[in-house]
Formats: C-alpha cells, structure tokens, sequence
C-alpha cells in the first residue's frame, strides 16, 4: 500500500487524486471535509487549527497501519490543514484507491472516523457575532 | 524539557510550555497536579498525556527527558 | 437538493468537485470509478460504454429522487462517461455534498450500487489476447 | 417505430433496431418471440424490457406507438 500523509498550510483534492490514481485501480473513495459557515446554526467567520505535529503525523501513520492491516487497498492519501481557514476552505482530505469499491468505502470512512477521535489536531471556531470556542 | 501544551490547555495555563513539576514522573500524578493547579481543565470531556507522542496511560511513569505533552479532546477533520 | 446528472463522451472528477462545493456543507464524499489494465488477471486494453441515453438519464434520476427521499444530502452528481475508455480513464463519478459525513458516504455508496444495478449502460471488455466480451 | 437494441442483443441481432414483430403486443410475448429467434439470448443472466423507458413487468402490454427497447444486464460503472 503506497501512502501520503501530511499537515500543511493549503491542501487540494486534486493533490489526493493524483497520487491514488492507478491503472491497477478500480475504485476511489475520497473524502473532503471543508469549512461550513455554521455551527449549530450560529454563523462562523473562521477556523483556526493547530496541531502537535510529529504525534499528528504517527498517529496518522498508525492509522494507515491499521487499514493495511484490514483491507486490500492499493492507495492511502490522508492531507490535514493548519491555521487559519474559512468557510469553503478544505480542512481534511481522505483518499482511498482499490480493485474494488466496497472496501474503498469503508476504508475512508474509518480513517476519517478515527482520525477525529485520536489525531492531536485541534480547531477553535470563531463566531460572527466576535465569541470563538 | 518542559510539558508541551495544546488548544484549551495552552489557553488555560497561557503558555505553549510547561515547566517540569517537581517530583511528578507518572501520568496519573501528573493529571492529579493539573486539575489542582487548573481546576477548570475538570470540565473537558478527556484529558490524556502522551508520553514520547504516544498516548499514556495512568500508570505510565517517565522523567525529564521523555517529551510529555498534554492532549485535551482533539477536533481534528 | 441540488442534482447535476450528465452522460458524455469525457468527464472529470474536478466538475463534480466543483458543483457541489458550497460553504454550507462540512462533508464531501466523490466515488470515482476508473478504467482497470486488468479484469481478473487478465490485461485489458480499453472498454467501450453504449448507453441508452434517455432511459439512463430517467433511471438516474429516480436514483437522486431517492437519495432525496432518505438523506439530508444538499448537492448530488452522477456523471458517467460512453465511448473507448482505457486504462486510468474515469468511467463514473458520484460526488455527494451534505452537512454531516456519514449520510453522505452511506448516500455516494448507495448511488454507485444502484447505479450498476438499474441503469442501461453497458461495457465492452477488449483484452490484450484480442478477445472481447 | 422498431424495437430498440442494445450491448449484447444488439450483436446478437445484427442491428440496434429491430422490426416490430407482428402479434407481439405485450412483454411477456415478445420476450417468448426474442428467445425462439434469437435462443443464444437465454443464456443471458437477464433480458428485461423497458416500455417508454421504464423496466415494465411481464403482463405489461404495448402497442408499436410506445418506444419499447430490450435490456441485456447493465454493466455501467
């Protein structure tokens, strides 16, 4: 399983799409998490994000780890941004290429699942009305 | 080597970096230190050390010259 | 829901990307089906796509009508390509938009399995040993 | 109007049109016709018949009006 991972200002699907794409590959699940001009229904004006860098990118390398171990996929892409970003901006970028459909689906979305749950990346939401979270 | 902070945490002590408490080298003293010091980091859902960026558990010891980092609930994606 | 569906000599991921980018989802998932250099082994070296036009832009509709009945999705695209397709070309793309990522990896999946159950399009496999089926 | 053809029925016939049979008025027959004339058809895994571009059941009735086009198992994607 060929692997990308990194933590970087600015990330693009198109960067993801580029390194999964594969002749030998049937199926390709990616994932874009971008920034909503809500939360809740209150407007957000940005986000920022920050990250414990070198403990990000294992944890990240343990979940890659986790996927080889459970599923015959050919192509990982895991991209995460960093600082300041507003509505629109892509935030996170899961890609995920194999023969076969079905596990590309369920590869991304458990990646996407547990990188939320153990990657040390944190997000502030800062509110239209001047409060941030 | 002090204790790297992050998020809510960094926001609460006001620093990025912690200064290495005396006689604390195990996470669950380490925890017990904070919330007395921080009382209001008992109000996050999870508080978890990662000792040599790995998360520890409570009876994980360690010394000065491990990387110790405080890691309040993450909100990555 | 917004719903772009389109049946045509060549299509991209980057357009369906582009249609259902909108500030107000937090979720995007893209299923891209690609032409494979092999079907159980053996080497192909393209694919031709007929389709029954009319009939395939009608079945794909009644798909994303139903999508629209059992998610919370806001944007769908079903794009799928007709003519000599090889190795590496995009067959089939389904970019799903909505404000929350599980509905729209269950949607993206129950789009591209319909699809390929119900919709009149049809593939040649032309192989390396000269053979078609 | 003739009957519409494609994929495989089309190779098998020779022709993405087939003349409309006379006396077939309903699916159920023309699928009975489509396999006397053409039996290397029953090999495949499905034949369905679309009727005004919808899939119609067997008892569904048609008259050469109605745009009725044979469906060999699809294979997009």
């Amino acid at each position: 399983m060929d692997v990308l991972i990194a933590i970087k200002d600015n990330i693009t699907v198109q960067e993801a799409l580029e390194f999964i794409q594969s002749p030998a590959c049937g199926g390709e699940v990616i994932f874009a998490g971008t920034i909503r001009n809500n939360t809740q229904q209150r407007p957000v004006t940005h986000l920022f994000y920050e990250c414990y860098e070198p403990m990000a990118i294992s944890e990240m390398q343990k979940i890659a780890d986790q996927v080889k171990e459970k599923w015959a996929i050919q192509k990982l892409v895991m991209l995460h941004a960093i600082g300041d970003k507003y509505p629109g901006d892509v935030a996170v970028v899961i890609a995920v290429a194999s023969a076969h459909r079905g596990i590309a689906f369920d590869a991304c979305e458990y990646v996407i699942d547990i990188l939320k749950e153990t990657v040390p990346i944190w997000k502030k939401e800062f509110f239209a009305d001047e409060s941030a979270h | 080597m002090g204790i790297l902070l992050f998020g809510v945490v960094r926001e609460t002590v006001g620093s990025s970096v912690l200064e290495y408490p005396a006689a604390i080298n195990d996470v669950a003293s380490l925890k017990r230190w904070l919330y007395e010091e921080y009382p209001s980091l008992k109000q996050l859902s999870s508080l978890l050390i990662a000792v040599n960026r790995t998360y520890a558990t409570d009876n994980q010891a360690f010394s000065n010259t491990d990387e110790v980092a405080i890691i309040p609930p993450v909100s990555g994606g």
